[in-house]
C-alpha cells in the first residue's frame, strides 16, 4: 500500500521521540539519534511530496474506517510541502541543537521533546479531521512551552506566562468552534464538514464558526491584533527554540488558517474582506515594531509578524494566484525565519549579546561567515532575486486586480521597512567598529571553540541559506509548486473526492 | 559562431557577478600587485560590446531570451539597441578606467578585493538594467544597484557618516525601486506583457486606460529617486562618503543614469501625454537650477561635483521632458559629453585629494606645477564642460539650446533656465578642472608628487575623448547616436552632429554662457562664508524635512508599539476578547432568530436542579472568594459537579474521568500553593466592572450562540455507524472506549503523548537549576 | 436542562475569562481551567445530552436497539480532559516556578520581555 | 500510630489495587474503564504506598524511575499501531485480533495492546508529576 507513506513522517518522529527518552541518561546517544532522525525524516518527506506530486492526493484512513468514520491523514500538495519544510528547518535545528544548547538543558529532554514538536507539526499538517488537528496542536503547544521555558530562567517564565495563556486561549476557541461545529453537522471529517457546512441554512452560524476559527488560528499565527504573545516570548528561548518556534510555528497557525478557510468556509466575502483588513493591519503594525527594537532577536520577532501578514493576504485575496503567492511565501519564510534566529545565535556566540548598541565588527572580523549570514538576510528582505521577492509579485498583482491600492500600499510598506531594519541592522552590527565588551565568565564564546563545534553551527546556517539561494534563484520550480498548491485548495473537490471517494 | 555571441549576452551579464563570487574565496590573491588583472573584466566586455556597434550602426535590434520564472512572466529577456549600447559602453568603458585607477587609488587597501567584488557586483547589474526587456528582470538589476551602491558608499564602514549615508541613499533609491515594482507590475498587467518591446504596440490601450496616472507616476517615483531629482537629491550628496572611484562611477556616470535610462526607455511607450511631458520639464528644470546654484555654496570638491551631477541629470530629465527629436538627440547627446567630463572631473578630484589630502576648494592651487597631466585633464574636461569649442561639450551645448528654442511657446522661459543653468555648471567645472592647478603653488603642496600612471591616465583619456569627438563627432554620429535616438521612437530625419553651424542664435547663446560663465569664475571666490550662509537655510531643506519626518515617524512607532505591546496580560486578554466579541455579535445580531424549541429539551430532575446550583455556588465562590485555597476548592466542587451531569447524561467513563483529573489538579494545587503568599487585591473597583461586563457579555455571547446551535438540526451519522459496527467490527461494547482506542485512536495517541510532554515538562521546570555555570 | 446548561456554560466563560483579567497568575490558571470545563461541557451540549442511556452495547446484543446517547462528544470531551489536564499540571509547576524566580504572583510585574531595550 | 496502620494497609492495598486497576484495563472495551482510568487508580495505588512508606522506599519498589514507563508505554502503543502494516499490509492503527476470545478479557487484539500502552504512560506520567513536585516542594 503505497499510502503508509502518508503516516510515516509521523511515525518516524515518534519513534525519534520515544527512542530519545528512552536515552535519557545519555546526551551522546541523544545527539547521534537526533541527527540520523532527522535526514531520515527529511528522506521520508523527500518521498512523500515526490509520490504526492506525481500520483496526486493521498489518504490513508487510520484504522482502516472508511471517511468519515476514522480519523483520515491527507497528504495534498501543500500538507506535503510543509512536512517536507519541517524536515528541512527541523534537520537544521537538531544540528544546530547539538551544537548550542546547553548540556544542562539536553540533560533535561530538550531533544525528546524538540522531536515531539516535529511529530505534532507533521500530524497537524497531514490530518484530516478537525479534532485530531485540535489534538496535534496541543502536542505542539505542550511541547512549545516545555521548550521555551526549559531552563526556567526569569525572562523565559515572564515570556512563558503570556505565550501559555494566550495560546491556551486560542486552544479553548478552537474546541469552542469544534464545538459548535459538531454541533452542526455532526461530523469532524474535514472533507465531510465542508460539504455539510455548504448545505447550512443558517449562514449567520456558519460565519460565527468561521470567525471562531479565525481568532483561534488567527492567535497562533500571530496576526493583528492577536498576536501579543509573539513578540513578549520569542526572544527569551534559546536561538535554537527560537528558530523553530520563528520559523514554524506560527506558520502551523497560517497552515490552519489557509486549509479552513479553503476547505471549509468557502466563498464568505464578508470574511474574506477582514481578512484584508487584518493582513493590511499585521504588515503594519509588525513593521512599527521591528523598527523600534534594539535587540536583534526582538526585531527579527516583529518581522515574523510583519510577514505573516504578507500571508494572510494571500489567502484574503483569495484567487488562485494569491494563494499560490501565500504558499510561496509560506515557502520561504519557514527556511529564511528559521535560518535568522540561527544567524542571531551565531551572532550571540561570536559576542555574547543581542543588542545592536552593542554589537559591531562582525564584517571587518568574519567577512567569510558576514557573507554567509547576509544570504538569510537579504533573502528576507526579498531583495530581487532573492526568495522573498517572487510571492510578492504575485500579491502586488492580484491586490491591483481588485484596485486596493491600500493592500499594494501595505505591502511596499512593510517590504521597505523590512529593507530599512536590516540595512540598519547591518551597519550596526556588521559595520559599525566593535566595541570591547566585558568578557562574561564561562561563556563559551565561538572563537574558543572547537573546530567541530563550529560547524554544527555554521552548518545549518549554510544549508539553510542553499535552500534559501535555491528558492530564490530556481524559483521557477518553487512557482510551479506553489501553483499546484493554490490549483488544489481553490478547487476543494479535490479534497472532498480524495478522502471520501465522491 | 552568431549562436555563441547570442549565448553570450547573459554570459556578458553574469561575468561581474561571477567575478565577485570568485572574489570571495580567492581575494586575497587580488589584493596586491594583481590587483589591477581585475580591470581585465570590464574591459573585456567593453570590447564586447564595442563588437555590437557595427550591427546596431545598421539599425539592428539585438535581442535574446532565456527563461527563468515562466510562470510568473519573468524571463531575462535582453535587447541590445542604440541607448542600450551608450549605456552599456559607457559602463564598462568607464568601468575599465575606474578598476583600473581603484588599483592604484585603494593600493594596498585591507578590503581592496571587497570593493572589487562590490564594482562588479554593480557593474553587472547595471549592464541588466539597460539590457533588460522585461520589466521585472529589469527591476530586478535595478534593486541590485541599489544594493550594491549601499556598500560602495559604506566602504568606510568604521565612520557613522558612511554608514548613515549609505542608509539613507538606500532608503530614498529602495522606496523608489519599490515604487518602481508596483509600477511595472501594474504596467504589465494594464499591458498584457512585461516586455517593453511588446507594449510599444498597446501604447495606446496603456495612455487610455484609467491606471495610466498611476503608473507614470510609480515610474517617475522611481526615476526621480535614482536620478536624484529634486526634492530626492539629497542623498547623492551624502553618497560621496564613498571612495573617489565609486563616486567617479556610481554617483556621476552610470548609476544615477539609470533613472534618466528608465526615463528613455519608457518614452516610447508612455510619453507624449501631457502628463508625461510637463512633470519631467517642470522637475527636471527645478532641480538644474536648484543644484546648480548650489554649486556655489560649496568648497569641498566633491560636493561641488555632486550638485553639478544633480544639476546635469536635471538637465537631462528636462530634455526628456522637452520630448522633441531635437530634445532627444540632445539628451542622448549629453549623457555621453557629461559621463566623459564629469567622471575625469571626479578622477582629477579623486587624485588631488590622494595626493594633497584635502578637497578644500579654498586651499587648493598652483598643482599643475606638481601634477601636470592631472592638470592636463582637468583643464580639458573644464573646457568640455564649459562648452568652449572644439569640445564636445559645445556640442552637446548647442543641441540643448537648440531643444529648447524650438519649444514652442515657452522657448525663451526654458532657454534662460538652460542658459542659467550651463552658467552655474560651467563654473562648477572651471572650479573643479581649473582652479586647483592655477595660481601659486601653496608650500604645503610642494612635496606633492604624481601618484603612478595607473591614476592619471585614466582622466587623460577621458579627457581627451571629450575634444577628441568634439572635433570628429562622426566618430560616434552614426554608430551610437543615430541608433539611440531611433530606439527612442524618432524614426525621423538622419541626424548631423557638427562643430560648426555657422554665425547663429545658438553660437550667440553659447558664447553668452561662456563668457558670463567665465567671469563668474573670476568674481566669485567660493569660501566657507558662503557654505556657512546656506546652512543656515537648511531647515527647510528636503534632507532636513525627510530627517525629520524619519525621526517622527520612528517616534510615532514607538508610541504605536509601545500601546499595542504594553506588557499587561490582561490588556491582551481583553483586546482579544473585544475583538471576538465585536466579530461574533455583529454576525450574531445579525443571522439570530432567537427562536427555540423548548420541547426538544430533557426534562429538569430535582437532582439536577440542585447540581446547577451547587456549581453556580462554586463558581461565585472561586471567583470571589479571598483565598486561595478555597478558591481552588470551589473550583473542585465545581468539576466535580460536572462530572454529576455527566452521570446524569449517559456518559459513564466521562464521569470518572472528569472525577479523578478533578481531584488530581486540586491535589497538584494544593501541593504546589500552600508554600505561596495570600492573594493580594489588585484591581480597583472599576477596573474590576469594566472586566465584569466584558466578561458578562462574552459569555452571553456563547449562551446564545449554544442555544442558537441548538435549534438546528443536527444528524450524525457517525453515531449510528459506530452502533452498528463497535461490536461487529471493533468488537468492543463500551462505545465511548471503542472511539477512543480504535475508531479514533490516534486521538488517545496523541493524548498520552501530551501527557508524556507534560510530564517532562513538570520534571524539568522543577528540577533544573541553571548555574552560573552551566548557564552559558 | 439544554437551557440551564447553556447558560451555565456562558457563566463558566465568563467567569473563567474574568479569572484571567485578574492580576494573580494563579487566578489565571484557575481561569484557564473554568474556562476549558466550559468548553467541555460545550460539546457535550452541542452534541445533543441524553438522558440515562450510556452508549454501551448491552450484554446480550451485537448493536443498540434504541436511540442513545451520542458516543462521539463523549469520546472528544475525554480526550479534551485529560490533555487539558497535561496542561494544567504544567501550567500548575509554572506557577510554582515563576514564584520562585519572579518571586511573584503579579503578573503586571512579569513585563520585563515586553520592554523596549 | 497512623503510619503504621497505613503502611500495612497499602502493602494488602498496592497488589489489591494494582490487580483492579488491570481489570478496569482490560474490560475497557465492555464496560466503563480503560486504559486511561485503569492508569490512574494504579498510580493512586503507588502514591498510596510512597504515602506510607516514604517515597524512598517505593522508588526502590519501582526500581526504575516512572518517568521510563512513558516511553516504554508510547512504544507498545506504537507497536500496537505498526501490527496491522507489518501483518497484513492494513493502515496504521487498524484492528487486528486473534480469533478467539480469552475468558474474563474477552477479545484480544491490537486495540487492547494499544490500551495497554496508555495505561503505562499514564501511570508513569501521573508518578513522575507527583514524585518530583513532593521532591522538590
Amino acid at each position: 500500500m503505497i499510502q503508509h507513506i502518508v503516516l510515516y513522517p509521523i511515525i518516524v518522529q515518534l519513534l525519534l521521540a520515544i527512542l530519545l527518552l528512552f536515552s535519557w541518561n545519555s546526551i551522546k546517544i541523544q545527539k547521534l539519534i537526533s541527527a540520523g532522525g532527522s535526514i531520515i525524516s527529511l528522506l521520508v518527506s523527500i518521498g512523500l511530496i515526490m509520490t504526492v506530486w506525481n500520483e496526486g492526493t493521498l489518504t490513508i484512513q487510520s484504522g482502516g474506517w472508511e471517511a468519515p468514520f476514522g480519523i483520515t491523514f491527507v497528504a495534498d500538495a501543500f500538507a506535503a510541502t510543509m512536512v517536507l519544510l519541517t524536515a528541512i528547518s527541523g534537520l537544521a535545528v537538531s544540528f544546530f541543537t547539538v551544537g548550542t544548547i546547553l548540556k544542562a538543558r539536553l540533560k533535561f529532554g530538550f531533544l525528546p521533546v524538540l522531536h515531539f514538536l516535529f511529530l505534532g507539526l507533521n500530524g497537524a499538517f497531514l490530518t484530516g479531521d478537525i479534532f485530531n488537528l485540535y489534538v496535534w496542536f496541543e502536542i505542539i503547544i505542550i511541547s512549545s512551552f516545555v521548550l521555551i521555558t526549559l531552563g526556567g530562567e526569569k525572562k523565559q517564565i515572564e515570556g512563558a506566562v503570556k505565550y501559555f495563556t494566550l495560546n491556551i486561549f486560542a486552544s479553548v476557541i478552537f474546541l469552542t468552534a469544534i464545538a459548535v461545529l459538531y454541533g452542526l453537522t455532526g461530523s469532524l471529517n474535514m472533507a465531510d464538514l465542508a460539504l455539510k457546512i455548504a448545505a447550512i441554512e443558517n449562514r449567520g452560524l456558519d460565519e460565527v464558526t468561521a470567525i471562531l476559527f479565525l481568532i483561534g488560528f488567527g492567535i497562533k499565527a500571530a496576526i493583528f491584533p492577536l498576536y501579543f504573545w509573539l513578540p513578549a516570548a520569542y526572544h527569551t528561548p534559546p536561538p535554537a527554540v527560537s528558530a523553530v518556534f520563528g520559523g514554524l510555528l506560527t506558520k502551523v497557525g497560517v497552515y490552519a488558517l489557509i486549509r479552513v478557510f479553503t476547505l471549509i468556509f468557502v466563498g464568505d466575502v464578508f470574511l474574506e474582506n477582514i481578512i484584508l483588513v487584518l493582513a493590511g493591519f499585521t504588515i503594519v503594525a509588525g513593521a512599527l515594531g521591528a523598527l523600534t527594537q534594539n535587540n536583534i532577536a526582538k526585531v527579527f520577532s516583529y518581522l515574523i509578524i510583519c510577514h505573516i501578514g504578507f500571508m494572510i493576504l494571500g489567502l484574503g485575496l483569495y484567487t488562485e494566484a494569491a494563494i499560490a503567492a501565500a504558499i510561496f511565501y509560506v515557502i520561504h519564510d519557514i527556511v529564511v525565519k528559521t535560518n535568522l534566529f540561527m544567524v542571531g545565535g551565531l551572532i550571540y556566540r561570536i559576542k555574547g549579546t543581542y543588542s545592536m548598541r552593542d554589537l559591531g565588527g562582525i564584517y571587518a572580523k568574519y567577512p567569510l561567515l558576514s557573507l554567509l549570514m547576509i544570504i538569510p538576510l537579504f533573502s528576507l528582505v526579498g531583495i530581487p532575486p532573492f526568495s522573498g521577492f517572487w510571492p510578492k509579485l504575485s500579491l502586488i498583482t492580484e491586490s491591483f486586480k481588485i484596485d486596493n491600492y491600500w493592500l499594494i500600499a501595505a505591502l511596499l510598506f512593510g517590504t521597505f521597512i523590512t529593507l530599512f531594519v536590516i540595512a540598519r541592522l547591518w551597519a550596526e552590527v556588521f559595520w559599525k567598529k566593535g566595541k570591547k565588551l566585558p568578557e562574561i565568565q564561562n561563556f563559551r564564546y565561538y572563537d574558543k571553540l572547537k573546530i567541530e563545534k563550529k560547524i554544527e553551527i555554521v552548518g545549518p546556517i549554510l544549508f539553510l541559506a542553499f535552500i534559501s539561494l535555491y528558492i530564490g534563484f530556481g524559483a521557477e520550480n518553487i512557482q510551479q509548486l506553489a501553483m499546484r498548491v493554490g490549483e488544489e485548495l481553490m478547487n476543494n473537490q479535490m479534497y472532498i473526492q480524495a478522502v471520501l471517494g465522491k | 559562431m552568431l549562436l555563441t555571441l547570442y549565448k553570450l549576452m547573459l554570459i556578458a551579464i553574469l561575468t561581474g557577478f561571477l567575478f565577485s563570487i570568485f572574489l570571495v574565496f580567492a581575494g586575497k590573491y587580488l589584493k596586491g600587485r594583481l590587483a589591477i588583472l581585475s580591470a581585465l573584466v570590464p574591459l573585456g566586455l567593453f570590447v564586447y560590446f564595442l563588437n555590437f556597434s557595427k550591427r546596431i550602426a545598421n539599425g539592428e535590434v539585438i535581442s535574446q531570451t532565456f527563461e527563468w520564472v515562466p510562470s510568473l512572466g519573468v524571463n531575462l529577456g535582453f535587447t541590445l539597441d542604440g541607448v542600450s549600447l551608450i549605456f552599456a559602453l559607457m559602463i564598462t568603458g568607464i568601468g575599465f578606467l575606474v578598476f583600473a585607477y581603484t588599483a592604484a587609488y585603494l593600493k594596498g587597501h585591507e578590503f581592496l578585493d571587497r570593493f572589487y567584488g562590490y564594482l562588479g557586483i554593480f557593474m553587472a547589474a547595471m549592464l541588466g538594467v539597460v539590457l533588460s526587456d522585461n520589466i521585472i528582470s529589469l527591476f530586478v538589476f535595478w534593486e541590485l544597484t541599489s544594493i550594491s551602491s549601499f556598500f560602495l558608499i559604506g566602504f568606510n564602514n568604521k565612520e557613522e557618516a558612511s554608514r548613515k549615508s549609505a542608509i539613507l541613499a538606500l532608503a530614498i533609491t529602495g522606496t523608489g525601486g519599490l515604487l518602481l515594482l508596483a509600477g511595472v507590475l501594474i504596467l504589465g498587467n494594464v499591458a498584457g506583457t512585461y516586455s517593453i518591446a511588446e507594449m510599444l504596440s498597446s501604447k495606446e490601450v496603456i495612455a487610455d486606460s484609467a491606471h495610466y496616472i498611476l503608473i507614470v507616476l510609480l515610474i517617475f517615483g522611481a526615476a526621480f529617486t535614482k536620478s536624484a531629482q529634486f526634492p530626492f537629491h539629497f542623498w547623492l550628496p551624502g553618497a560621496m562618503k564613498a571612495p573617489t572611484p565609486v563616486s567617479t562611477y556610481l554617483h556621476s556616470a552610470t548609476m544615477v543614469k539609470a533613472g534618466v535610462y528608465l526615463l528613455m526607455r519608457f518614452t516610447p511607450v508612455l510619453g507624449s501625454t501631457e502628463l508625461w511631458n510637463s512633470t519631467l520639464i517642470i522637475v527636471g528644470a527645478t532641480t538644474m537650477v536648484y543644484a546648480a546654484i548650489h554649486t556655489i555654496f560649496r568648497t569641498d570638491l566633491k560636493g561641488i561635483l555632486a550638485y553639478s551631477t544633480i544639476s546635469a541629470l536635471g538637465v537631462l530629465v528636462f530634455l526628456i521632458g522637452l520630448g522633441t527629436q531635437d530634445a532627444l538627440l540632445a539628451a542622448c547627446v549629453f549623457i555621453l559629453v557629461h559621463a566623459l567630463y564629469k567622471a575625469t572631473l571626479f578622477l582629477v578630484t579623486g587624485i588631488i585629494d590622494h595626493e594633497t589630502g584635502t578637497r578644500d576648494i579654498t586651499k587648493l592651487a598652483g598643482l599643475r606645477k606638481v601634477l601636470l597631466p592631472v592638470a592636463i585633464a582637468g583643464i580639458l574636461a573644464a573646457i568640455s564642460n564649459a562648452g568652449i569649442p572644439p569640445s564636445f561639450g559645445f556640442l552637446g551645448k548647442d543641441l540643448i539650446y537648440e531643444a529648447t528654442l524650438h519649444f514652442g511657446n515657452s522657448a525663451v522661459l526654458l532657454t534662460i533656465l538652460a542658459i542659467v543653468t550651463n552658467i552655474l555648471l560651467l563654473y562648477a567645472g572651471f572650479l573643479a578642472g581649473i582652479k586647483p592647478f592655477t595660481g601659486k603653488l601653496p608650500t604645503t603642496f610642494e612635496k606633492v608628487h604624481l601618484p603612478s600612471f595607473l591614476m592619471w591616465l585614466p582622466p587623460l583619456i577621458l579627457a581627451t575623448l571629450g575634444i577628441l569627438i568634439g572635433l570628429f563627432p562622426s566618430i560616434i554620429q552614426g554608430s551610437l547616436i543615430q541608433p539611440a535616438v531611433t530606439a527612442l521612437g524618432e524614426s525621423g530625419s538622419e541626424i548631423q552632429l557638427k562643430l560648426w553651424h555657422g554665425f547663429n542664435l545658438i553660437l550667440a547663446l553659447s558664447a553668452t554662457t561662456i563668457g558670463v560663465g567665465a567671469l563668474l569664475y573670476f568674481i566669485m571666490k567660493p569660501s566657507q562664508k558662503l557654505e556657512n550662509g546656506i546652512a543656515k537655510l537648511e531647515f527647510i531643506a528636503p534632507q532636513t524635512l525627510v530627517e525629520k519626518f524619519g525621526f517622527g515617524f520612528g517616534k510615532f512607532s514607538r508610541f504605536t508599539t509601545g500601546l499595542i505591546q504594553n506588557g499587561y496580560l490582561r490588556y491582551y486578554v481583553s483586546v482579544i476578547i473585544l475583538f471576538l466579541v465585536i466579530l461574533t455579535g455583529y454576525t450574531l445580531i445579525q443571522n439570530t432568530k432567537y427562536v427555540f424549541d423548548y420541547d426538544s429539551f430533557s426534562v429538569l430532575t430535582v437532582y439536577e436542579v440542585l447540581t446547577v446550583l451547587v456549581m453556580i455556588v462554586g463558581i461565585l465562590f472561586t471567583v470571589f472568594t479571598k483565598s486561595r485555597l478555597a478558591a481552588v476548592a470551589a473550583m473542585g466542587v465545581v468539576g466535580l459537579a460536572i462530572s454529576l451531569i455527566f452521570v446524569y447524561y449517559s456518559a459513564p467513563d466521562l464521569a470518572m474521568t472528569q472525577f479523578s483529573i478533578d481531584t488530581l489538579t486540586v491535589i497538584l494545587f494544593v501541593l504546589v500553593l500552600y508554600k505561596l503568599p495570600k492573594y493580594l487585591n489588585f484591581s480597583d473597583y472599576k477596573v474590576r466592572i469594566k472586566d465584569g461586563v466584558l466578561s458578562l457579555v462574552f459569555g452571553a455571547l456563547i449562551t446564545v450562540l449554544a442555544l442558537e446551535v441548538l435549534s438546528e438540526p443536527q444528524g450524525s451519522q457517525l453515531t449510528d455507524y459506530y452502533a452498528e459496527n463497535a461490536y461487529v467490527l471493533a468488537k468492543g461494547k463500551n462505545v465511548v472506549n471503542v472511539i477512543l482506542v480504535d475508531f479514533r485512536g490516534i486521538d488517545t495517541f496523541m493524548e498520552i503523548a501530551v501527557l508524556t510532554i507534560a510530564a517532562i515538562g513538570v520534571f524539568s521546570l522543577l528540577k533544573l537549576r541553571l548555574t552560573s555555570k552551566n548557564r552559558r | 436542562m439544554e437551557f440551564l446548561l447553556a447558560i451555565l456554560i456562558g457563566l463558566l466563560y465568563a467567569s473563567g475569562l474574568y479569572m484571567m483579567l485578574r492580576r494573580s497568575l494563579v487566578k489565571l490558571i484557575i481561569g484557564l481551567i473554568l474556562l476549558s470545563n466550559g468548553a467541555n461541557l460545550l460539546i457535550f451540549l452541542l452534541g445533543r445530552i441524553t438522558k440515562g442511556k450510556p452508549p454501551i452495547i448491552p450484554e446480550e446484543s451485537y448493536n443498540f436497539l434504541d436511540a442513545y446517547a451520542d458516543p462521539v462528544p463523549q469520546a472528544l470531551i475525554l480526550t479534551a480532559i485529560v490533555i487539558s489536564f497535561g496542561l494544567q499540571s504544567f501550567a500548575i509547576v509554572l506557577i510554582k516556578r515563576a514564584y520562585k524566580v519572579v518571586k511573584t504572583d503579579d503578573l503586571d510585574q512579569m513585563n520585563s520581555t515586553d520592554e523596549f531595550s | 500510630m497512623k503510619t503504621i496502620i497505613l503502611r500495612t494497609a497499602s502493602d494488602y492495598l498496592l497488589p489489591l489495587l494494582l490487580l483492579f486497576s488491570i481489570f478496569i484495563l482490560l474490560r475497557g472495551h465492555y464496560l466503563p474503564g480503560g486504559g486511561f482510568v485503569g492508569g490512574l487508580i494504579a498510580s493512586i495505588a503507588f502514591v498510596l504506598h510512597a504515602f506510607a512508606n516514604g517515597l524512598e522506599n517505593t522508588k526502590n519498589l519501582l526500581r526504575l524511575h516512572p518517568g521510563y514507563l512513558m516511553p516504554l508505554g508510547l512504544l507498545v502503543a506504537t507497536l500496537a499501531g505498526l501490527s496491522p502494516i507489518f501483518v497484513e499490509n492494513l493502515p496504521f492503527m487498524t484492528g487486528i485480533w486473534f480469533q478467539e476470545p480469552l475468558p474474563v478479557i474477552g477479545m484480544i487484539g491490537s486495540a487492547l495492546f494499544f490500551d495497554i500502552g496508555v495505561y503505562l504512560v499514564v501511570i508513569g506520567v501521573s508518578l513522575t508529576i507527583i514524585f518530583t513536585i513532593t521532591e522538590s516542594a
